[in-house]
């Protein structure tokens, strides 16, 4: 809090000025994290209150940095995709396969039709775990415990599906450079067929139950808003952005594996606003739906890989009996294939919006640089001005609302 | 004939004591049951048979735990505020009517502690003196979020107060008595107050949950905000108190409901049983627990379903919403008792 | 828009200033020197057919092999109307790393610039509050530094012998 | 899986169990509150955890509490930084006793992935830890499992043992003060 | 700010109705609702008394397996420890006696070989790095313990027994090109 040389004036977080005189009572001081049960995540926010009413907040960031760039910068390619699991843990396969498809973009290479939708199919299915969870913290945030276990039955699915695919429930590591590593298996399908059959039921059961509840309205309605404007100017993506009536979307600006062959709306919000925030997230997840429908009826045959040898590791069968495939083999483990000098930015549209990776390549076997745009870290500088003149009630389900993953946040 | 009525009376406390303590632990344990079962889960089922044995065990090792007074905390009140919101919550049962007199020993025994010809009126008031136990409380943790639990408490409790005493107060009009034996007898049969004041009774009964800090009221403690809210800094069996007390007060909350809008232990079909008072008596009793129990279950099943208000929409609902329409139902009753009594 | 014609319009407006211009795969890439930057970026997000209006990224490098250019901050501006990516570059000296902040043309560069601060000393003039964001305050060096090493030294359950240190 | 009566910080100086040591060490471990440190990944799981399909209130342990003060362990699911160590460290201050500490996952445990120079490399360097539970996250079987073994911990813990000398010196290893159990002696 | 594509759609613009806005009829559904769900069936998996089914493939316990003939597969060649981003993996190699034929396969052979469980992340990029089918992950879980200490698995715990072999054909398998 910046006080002014007179004494008498206090700095709003919105850079609005007051007198002192104008605030009745005493002004305290709380610490509102970094284990509050709100902050899902660590993170802190010193607010200054008056009463109930928030006039200032200072926040404090990086309690789980995990030094991600620097790592990337010791690790191989493909030990990489491990850690970008860990980015925003909510969505990995996101993560997993955005950075690889920066990788294939790096070496040019390019991928057959098969796993462009495979790709889409796991992407949304992680879309929608993101959102679920977040939704459904909205939900408990507001008051509403049982709202975080019907979603969380149906993300168990999604959970089973990953764990079909890579072995996996939440840090994926799911695919490789290049495509997958395995294709969809008859369990997968089956599974699959399962949760495109039931879902939709249960996941409108569930948001029958907070939409249009007034109590749950009147909660989330003008709790945390931001304006479009604004939400620009501090580098708002994603969902968040949407809310504030920017339908702004890296799947469609630039579409990145094969993203243009579907038919989706791009569901936007008006006031920004806490009710805006949950209602786009919803849309998003019937949209991410009918996405993996379409891409799973018109899922075209073929491999699940790309025929590039330098860096796809070749089937376990040929290591055993093919010498070419024995070297190929050691030189993709050893990281010794050649990979051009150059530098990449890609972007794809995580949960929480713009997920870039800019990577710089020297041509030795781990990047020379990796910097990852995380979304959170980039709008979660808003947050002091979206609960200025609120109430702790407003700013808990803000920050639930805007999704601050810590491990994206502090990378 | 005066050692028998104490004697009778110290049995009753003992015996409300313990059923209030019982129940109350046992609400713990089936509100556990009941969130698990509405979310998909089975809930606590290893402590004992189906968990039976839960709340004994979380009551052991609240006896067990270290008892943490904070620094800079006020000792005295620390340990006054628990004790004071258990003990309001106790107390009221003394004037409840559980059941038709009994007859045994060849005399007539009461089945309520205190008859006061005003019950009602006691009720309120030591309601009213239980939010100063989660006040003190509050104030005495020297917590900021302990201290927001405080003044949301208070100011959550005087407001929903007041509706409910306008509620109330039409069914004084009906039954014409402030005693809630009284009240009960005058609803003999199914001729509940239910029917005639349905809206006192929606009224009522939200103010009960607000009264009782029950979701979606539960601002004081909501923990997404405040943490614990007023009993943040308490460990041990202070919190016990705290946690019991808030379960004896819906139980007895329910209780009161039940006399005033449910006919307390008449049920259709009594009259048959006129000849056989003791038969009444238990039966009685047995259905207005069965009533009590049902009117907890809703409780509990509210709290599962809906999300909470916020501060300032709860006041508005409490001051801008409930009482008006408290007041305006006070009003045409007035209007109706009057002119069914013929006063003009 | 095409990146040739973007790289048109930018020498168009620019001129000498910009340094270098490649197409490095689908995106431009022009550097320009440090002092210039501010005003090539406040440019470029005014200019009407340009509209570079979103500051996606900021950040750092380091090229310790490099003399008198050891350290470059990289923007990547994003213009929603084009749908076109740019890159900007600036190097820095490693004696004095320091450039204007964009923060008054992005807000969103705040942290983006603190934290470039924190990993690399990268001084941002006229920044509003230029402090350490991941790190803890007390620590003495800037991380992402190429001559710092990642590994905690602290650790017991690990025989560096194995891993090649 | 290690044997639970191998380890001498339960046994102490062979303490015998009373009749009412068991009965209340049973009680207690029917009724371990948890109070979740969640970072990260893990935290994601130990909801699973709690999820429906998983249920950790079987054990008696749906009510966590957020406060320190009221709950009896301490489950640290997730990378904790040097920065938050600290913290890490006072909320355990703070706990009432008798506490306990689970740890989930390769991040609390030792660092996992993560041996980097922002990274603690495993809680046990700050405050003492019962049982760990290995995994990126881990399962929540295995979380369950974890959860189990500090009940066992629990079952065969003499009342006396947070009064004794040897607790005390174990938290003096960890520079922590024990004031508030000798408060209540 | 003008619309960047022809997909944009509002969503939350309805305005309340009369009947939302009387608070009752959005509570008894939500309250139907979680009725309903009393009386459903439970979804808990009562773990340990009932177990999940893990997929095929999930990736749990190392195991250090065996050929046909008992003997071990691993030749040490370290491409396990190379490839594994957390560093948990560490082993010593031995030229194999002609007296250890029938221990080791290969000509080298892992004198210790040790996989530190609380640093492993269970990637599965070992397994993808091995040449000599040696090393796999299986859908067995890590034990929790009570000591740090009791997590280095070293080859006692790691290389299946001769007894009691564990099957993986199904992760081997499983999606992958070649089918049996």
């Amino acid at each position: 809090m910046k006080m002014n040389s007179t004494d008498n004036l206090i700095r709003l977080s919105n850079g609005q000025v007051l007198s002192k005189e104008t605030i009745d009572g005493d002004i305290a001081t709380i610490n509102f994290g970094p284990t509050h049960p709100a902050t899902h995540g660590i993170f802190q926010n010193i607010l200054t209150v008056d009463g109930e009413k928030i006039l200032n907040s200072v926040q404090t960031v990086g309690y789980i940095h995990r030094a991600f760039e620097k790592l990337a910068e010791r690790r191989p390619y493909n030990q990489i995709t491990p850690i970008t699991d860990r980015l925003n843990y909510c969505s990995s396969p996101i993560n997993n396969l955005g950075w690889h498809m920066t990788v294939e973009k790096l070496l040019g290479v390019s991928v057959p039709k098969r796993v462009d939708y495979m790709r889409v199919i796991i992407m949304e299915l992680a879309r929608i775990a993101d959102h679920l969870i977040c939704d459904s913290i909205i939900g408990v945030d507001t008051g509403a415990l049982t709202s975080f276990f019907y979603p969380f039955s149906e993300r168990e699915k999604i959970y089973e599906l990953y764990e079909e695919m890579c072995g996996a429930r939440l840090t994926t590591n799911i695919g490789r450079i290049g495509g997958f590593d395995k294709d969809f298996n008859p369990v997968f399908h089956q599974k699959l067929k399962e949760f495109m059959r039931t879902f939709p039921a249960a996941f409108e059961e569930w948001n029958g139950m907070l939409e249009r509840n007034r109590i749950f309205m009147d909660r989330t309605r003008g709790a945390g808003p931001i304006s479009a404007e604004r939400a620009l100017a501090y580098g708002f993506t994603g969902p968040n952005l949407r809310a504030a009536g920017v339908d702004y979307d890296v799947r469609v600006m630039h579409p990145y594996a094969s993203y243009e062959d579907f038919d989706f709306i791009i569901p936007v919000g008006v006031n920004g606003d806490t009710y805006d925030r949950f209602m786009v997230r919803q849309e998003e997840i019937r949209q991410s739906f009918r996405i993996i429908e379409q891409a799973y009826n018109n899922l075209p045959e073929g491999a699940f890989h790309a025929e590039v040898p330098e860096f796809f590791l070749p089937d376990k069968k040929d290591v055993y009996n093919n010498m070419e495939a024995l070297i190929y083999h050691f030189k993709i483990i050893m990281g010794e294939s050649e990979v051009p000098v150059g530098e990449v930015y890609h972007s794809v549209e995580g949960g929480n919006g713009e997920l870039g990776y800019y990577l710089i390549s020297d041509g030795g076997r781990s990047p020379y640089r990796l910097q990852f745009r995380r979304p959170c870290f980039i709008y979660y500088q808003a947050y002091p001005e979206m609960i200025t003149g609120s109430n702790i009630s407003d700013a808990v389900i803000t920050l639930s609302s805007i999704n601050v993953i810590a491990g994206e946040l502090d990378a | 004939m005066e050692t028998f009525y104490w004697m009778d009376k110290l049995v009753l406390v003992v015996l409300l004591f313990l059923i209030s303590l019982g129940i109350a632990a046992y609400q713990t344990y089936f509100e556990r049951k009941l969130a698990a079962w509405i979310q998909d889960r089975v809930g606590p089922d290893r402590a004992g048979p189906f968990g039976i044995l839960q709340p004994i065990a979380d009551g052991v090792k609240m006896f067990m735990k270290e008892d943490f007074t904070p620094m800079n905390a006020d000792r005295w009140l620390f340990i006054i505020g628990p004790g004071i919101a258990m003990f309001t919550s106790l107390i009221t049962s003394a004037i409840i009517p559980w059941g038709p007199n009994l007859h045994l020993f060849g005399r007539e025994i009461s089945l309520q502690v205190a008859e006061i010809n005003i019950g009602i009126l006691f009720a309120f008031g030591i309601i009213s003196i239980g939010v100063y136990g989660i006040m003190i409380g509050g104030w005495a943790s020297n917590n900021k979020y302990s201290l927001f639990g405080a003044i949301r408490a208070s100011s959550q409790m005087i407001s929903y107060e007041l509706a409910m005493g306008i509620s109330a107060i039409t069914i004084i009009m009906i039954s014409g008595s402030l005693d809630l034996r009284a009240i009960v007898e005058s609803q003999h049969g199914l001729n509940w107050n239910i029917w005639y004041q349905p809206v006192a009774f929606i009224v009522f009964f939200i103010c009960a949950l607000a009264e009782t800090n029950r979701a979606p009221f539960d601002l004081p403690e909501c923990e997404n905000e405040l943490i614990g809210g007023y009993h943040t800094e308490y460990s041990s069996m202070k919190l016990g108190l705290f946690l019991f007390s808030e379960y004896v007060a819906m139980f007895v909350s329910s209780a009161i409901m039940a006399i005033l809008f449910f006919g307390g232990y008449n049920f259709p079909g009594m009259d048959a049983l006129k000849d056989n008072p003791n038969l009444l008596a238990i039966i009685g009793v047995a259905v207005f627990f069965a009533k009590i129990f049902l009117l907890i279950f809703v409780f509990m099943w509210i709290r599962w379903t809906i999300p909470r208000f916020r501060f300032d929409q709860l006041m508005h609902l409490g001051w801008k919403v409930l009482i008006p329409i408290a007041l305006v139902n006070m009003l045409i009753t007035g209007f109706v008792v009057a002119f069914y009594h013929h006063w003009f | 828009m095409t990146n040739s014609e973007l790289s048109q319009a930018i020498y168009a407006l620019f001129g000498e200033r910009i340094a270098l211009s490649e197409e490095l795969y689908d995106t431009l890439v022009i550097e320009v020197a440090p002092k210039d930057a501010y005003e090539i970026i406040e440019q470029l997000k005014q200019d009407p057919a340009l509209s570079f209006n979103f500051l996606t990224l900021l950040g750092g490098v380091h090229y310790p092999e490099i003399e008198g250019r050891e350290l470059c901050v990289v923007y990547h501006l994003h213009s929603w109307k084009n749908a076109l990516r740019l890159r900007v570059k600036a190097y820095l000296p490693a004696e004095q790393p320091s450039i204007k902040s964009v923060t008054s043309l992005f807000e969103t560069a705040n942290w983006m610039e603190r934290e470039t601060y924190d990993f690399f000393g990268i001084n941002f003039e006229g920044h509003p509050n230029l402090t350490r964001i991941l790190n803890m305050d007390e620590m003495d060096y800037h991380p992402m530094l190429k001559q710092h090493p990642l590994e905690d030294a602290t650790r017991e359950d690990k025989d560096d012998r194995f891993f090649g240190r | 899986m290690g044997k639970i009566e191998d380890l001498e910080v339960i046994n102490g100086e062979g303490y015998q169990l009373t009749t009412l040591d068991k009965a209340v060490a049973l009680a207690r471990s029917n009724s371990v509150w948890p109070l979740p440190f969640a970072t990260s990944c893990c935290g994601i799981e130990f909801m699973a955890t709690m999820g429906s399909m998983y249920d950790l209130s079987r054990f008696g342990m749906e009510r966590m509490s957020f406060t320190p003060r009221q709950s009896d362990l301490l489950i640290v699911a997730g990378t904790i930084s040097k920065k938050l160590g600290p913290v890490l460290q006072k909320v355990y201050e703070q706990m009432a006793e008798p506490k306990w500490v689970l740890s989930v996952g390769a991040c609390a445990s030792s660092g996992g992935i993560f041996d980097t120079y922002s990274v603690l490399q495993g809680i046990d360097r700050i405050i003492p830890v019962d049982v760990y539970v290995p995994g990126c996250p881990p399962r929540p079987e295995q979380i369950i499992d974890g959860v189990m073994n500090i009940h066992r911990l629990v079952k065969h813990e003499s009342m006396r043992r947070r009064y004794s000398q040897e607790y005390r010196h174990l938290l003096s290893e960890y520079k922590i003060e024990v004031t508030n159990a000798e408060n209540d002696k | 700010m003008e619309s960047l594509t022809n997909r944009k759609k509002v969503v939350s613009d309805k305005p309340m109705t009369f009947v939302e806005k009387l608070y009752i009829p959005a509570i008894l559904k939500g309250m139907m609702v979680t009725f309903k769900h009393i009386l459903k069936r439970r979804k808990t998996v009562k773990y340990p008394e009932e177990t999940r089914e893990f997929a095929p493939i999930y990736r749990g316990m190392h195991v250090l397996k065996r050929d046909e003939q008992g003997r071990e597969n691993c030749t040490a060649c370290g491409l396990c420890a190379v490839a594994c981003p957390a560093e948990a993996i560490t082993m010593t190699s031995a030229e194999r006696t002609k007296d250890q034929a029938h221990l080791y396969r290969e000509e080298k052979y892992a004198v210790t070989y040790e996989i530190n469980m609380l640093r492993c992340i269970f990637c599965g990029l070992c397994e993808e790095a091995c040449p000599k089918e040696a090393v796999f992950l299986t859908d067995r879980l890590v034990p929790t313990q009570f000591e740090r200490g009791e997590f280095i698995y070293g080859k006692d715990k790691l290389v299946e027994p001769a007894d009691s072999r564990i099957d993986i054909t199904k992760r081997q398998f499983t999606g992958k090109r070649t089918h049996v």
